[in-house]
């Protein structure tokens, strides 16, 4: 029952009087080569929602996620002195990556949008802000709010993480949506070409029978079919994969400092990315197909 | 050649079609298959070709026992016998020409160097202006005649035919009948299923014909009892 | 050359004795079903995406956008005559919708995270703000900037829309591209439905043209077709919005709060839209075969 | 019953198959066609129960032209019409009792009340074991026997087979002749294609059948010299 190899090589390179055995299905070819086209379509989506999700949960993983703000309101004379128990405090707060107290520049532009740049903020009852950098395993939170009351009153902590951590997870989450989405749709176009693979080798049992009834050998067989469906599906891709593209780069480009949303599409390298949808198509119909023909003909004689 | 040893064989589970068989044909011999419709005559020449295989009993094809062939073993024992089907199969979307051809495409050879026999032969079954219809557009006897010609255009060690002039006129039947006795001449074996007795009691004036009967599940050379 | 009408009722209650001519093609039997399942299941996807999105552009184009700020810094005796002025000047703009001064409580409350409650905020030259909601058509910002500055030399105006529409616009966008992948699907199932019908017509030829010999109206024919392929989409569709809804059910729950990220999914009503899912895949395989089928029977005598 | 006048047809671009042929095929009558195999004896059968419409010429079936009709009206027309295919067309999913009683739930008739009938009709073409067998897995001249069962099944007015017997033994032929005259006695038209001529010959001695013979595209009646 064993049968000679034939490798993706000689699928590609063909051999024009095995192939013409196969009947050409018009309804067959049409099916395959449509399903493979909207599965690379959607593919080709798929990958832009990941990819950009990805970029996205990157960005604020590294910018919004991970930082704290302590607040220092005390009278003018003790906030030198808070601020520097404070920073020691954090210094040996597990958890804590660094910290720094602002400098009035930065405090400054921090509430310009509220008073407008002439603000004489050394006059003002401002209180100092410290910024806090989390390490990935994050503090706790409430821990360092009690320390902080016991070494300096007036430092109140803001802890953004809060917040923006469900962001982060968010995103984190939608990437791995692009990731099933992509994985749902090889897996869908796997087993559509498969059925399809199946249905046209059922649909053909009479010209298999009679190959087999003259002396043809399984490879001979199987390679046609396997060689008219590898084909047809890679085909089918190369037109989904280029209309999805198409279809991208006609949407307007995202600018990187709007966030995801406007951001959706590739940048970069990304672009290449698509161009692997046809041959994994390619190589799912061959495997597909080999599979499907050689489990077939093994029921004839 | 074709040895068979105490066959018995049986469609799934319904009563055995035949039973104890045990038959040689010798080289270069020319049979005849006769018997009443569902007598088995098919299945028969079907397990002379190896389509069936049975449980019970060996099938020595060429002095080997086709149990223990491979699937490119039987592939490349079908090269070295021609068979017509009862039901004339082809490949419907290919030409009458490239159907005969076909068991060359099948070995891997090129059908090219073929071409004349091919014109010769649809000369000889009056078919040369069908050289490019399909399958589906010929008539019941055009089939026939297209499927012996495929069986005959490797010139195999055997020929096995089954019911081979049932579609077709009497004249054209002893055309037929004249092909395989000139291949039976240069040394092929001819098996060949029929019900028309006329026709065999003609042909054994002609070639020195053996005829097997199946009758009750047993297959008997036949004398002249015909 | 005049058929029957047959509708999706009879097709639904079906014939037994038309049912049984078709022959039970395994492989084109999963092939439709599995398509039919596979695309309600990304179609349950593309729904909760677009309704997702679609609660998001609602949210921000009613919360976030329309509205900006008017910042008044000027010597205090001056600050109440300049607000005047300024409101005055609001209500004679044309793309102003409503315009209104901030309470000092509102002040207070936008400023206590910088400088804590305790803030004096009587005391501090901290500036007015004037709040501006936008009508749909929007005002000219450069155009009210000039006019501000005449009448009310100390105010600024601080234009939020400018960065907000974007993202809005963007809500919209993928709110369209839901409708786009909910379309792409949508003719992708008929389109697969269709080739597969019209692959099982050609392949089951002979048994149409042995009805046709023994005196079958096309009707029956077809009936008993498009019966098949449309009960079997009914019940891929079935499948796949199951699969689909019970996915998505398994999500985290999103919090309204946290915006479009940790929200996606479906909410309130919206899971009834999934319901939606199967009987328009059998509606599509329904006239998809039947025209498949009339088609077909049309050439064979 | 069945008329002709001045039909010509071909296939495609291909030549005239017949020209000229005008004939009338009376109620009661028992018709044999004959003629070399491609001669056109199944493209004249096709024309006389509408598979196919001659571009030229007038077929009336019961008394009304072929091409007035619509698709509906040419499906109820062939429940007045048996035919058996010389391909022998059976729905191969379904057993040989629901094809035999196919006819009947095309017509939209409930088959169950044929059960007898169908029981008699298998056991005089002696298959009667063979009542659940799918048509796949029967033997040549057994679905020839079905095929001949199914056109009878409705006792339609007209019959028309297309080499019933060409896969069968000439005892099964006789056997399935008998149906066919006792049908014919009850006043059915039959018209038979063969190219067996020892059938013709044997039925003329026990039928008043008329034979008509193909040749060179013309449709005549054979006298004595068949
Ligand atoms: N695939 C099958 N499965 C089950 N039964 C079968 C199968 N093929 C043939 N048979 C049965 O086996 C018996 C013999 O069949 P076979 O085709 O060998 O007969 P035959 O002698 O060739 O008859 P004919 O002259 O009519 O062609 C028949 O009764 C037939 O119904
Ligand atoms: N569909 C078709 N398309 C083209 N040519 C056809 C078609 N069907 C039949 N022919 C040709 O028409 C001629 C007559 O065919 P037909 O089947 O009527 O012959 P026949 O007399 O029944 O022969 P046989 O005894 O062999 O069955 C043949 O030469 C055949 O090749
Ligand atoms: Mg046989
Ligand atoms: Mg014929």
């Amino acid at each position: 029952m064993k049968v000679t190899r034939f490798g993706i090589f000689t699928v590609l390179i063909g051999d024009r009087r095995a192939d013409r055995v196969v009947p050409p299905s018009r309804g067959m070819a049409r099916l395959t080569e449509f399903s493979a086209a909207a599965m690379a379509f959607l593919a080709v989506f798929a990958i832009a929602l990941s990819s950009a999700t990805g970029r996205l949960a990157d960005r604020w993983a590294s910018e919004l996620a991970r930082t704290a703000t302590i607040r220092i309101s005390a009278p003018p004379g003790q906030v030198e002195e808070q601020t520097r128990r404070v920073l020691e405090v954090l210094a040996t707060t597990p958890g804590v990556g660094s910290a720094r107290a602002l400098t009035a520049e930065e405090q400054r532009a921090l509430l310009e949008p509220w008073f407008g740049p002439d603000l004489p903020i050394a006059a003002l009852p401002v209180p100092q802000l410290v910024e806090v950098v989390e390490t990935g395993a994050g503090f706790d939170s409430d821990g360092l709010q009690l320390r902080l009351r016991g070494e300096a009153p007036g430092a109140i902590l803001d802890d953004h993480t809060r917040w923006r951590r469900p962001l982060v997870q968010a995103a984190d989450r939608l990437r791995w949506l692009g990731f099933f989405v992509m994985g749902l749709i090889s897996l869908t176009t796997g087993a559509i070409i498969t059925l399809a693979a199946q249905a046209a080798m059922a649909a053909n049992e009479k010209v298999i029978r009679t190959l087999r009834l003259v002396g043809a050998r399984d490879v001979f067989i199987a390679r046609a079919f396997v060689r008219r469906f590898t084909v047809r599906t890679f085909l089918g891709a190369c037109i989904g994969t280029g209309l999805g593209v198409g279809v991208m780069s006609l949407l307007p480009p995202g600018d990187a400092d709007q966030g995801f949303l406007t951001g959706f599409g590739f940048s970069g390298t990304d672009w290449l990315l698509p161009l692997l949808v046809p041959p994994l198509a390619a190589a799912v119909a061959f495997w597909s197909t080999r599979i499907a023909a050689l489990r077939r003909l093994k029921g004839l004689t | 050649m074709i040895e068979l040893e105490d066959i018995s064989y049986s469609y799934g589970k319904g009563p055995d079609l035949l039973s104890g068989v045990s038959l040689s044909l010798s080289p270069g011999g020319f049979y005849f298959l006769t018997g009443p419709s569902g007598a088995g005559k098919s299945t028969f020449l079907k397990l002379c070709y190896g389509e069936l295989i049975a449980p019970k009993g060996t099938v020595s094809l060429f002095g080997r026992d086709v149990r223990d062939m491979t699937r490119d073993d039987i592939a490349r024992l079908r090269r070295r016998i021609g068979v017509v089907h009862q039901d004339c199969q082809f490949v419907d979307h290919l030409s009458v020409t490239e159907n005969i051809a076909m068991p060359i495409t099948a070995a891997g050879q090129d059908p090219g160097a073929a071409t004349r026999d091919i014109k010769e032969l649809l000369a000889w079954i009056g078919l040369s202006a069908k050289a490019d219809a399909l399958p589906p557009h010929l008539s019941g006897g055009e089939r026939q005649r297209v499927a012996l010609a495929r069986a005959v255009i490797m010139s195999p060690d055997v020929i096995i035919a089954d019911e081979p002039t049932g579609n077709v006129d009497w004249e054209m039947s002893l055309r037929l009948m004249r092909l395989l006795t000139e291949l039976n001449r240069m040394g092929k074996t001819i098996v060949l299923a029929t019900h028309d007795l006329t026709l065999i009691r003609t042909m054994k004036q002609q070639v020195s014909a053996r005829v097997l009967r199946i009758k009750d599940s047993r297959v008997a050379l036949a004398g002249a009892d015909l």
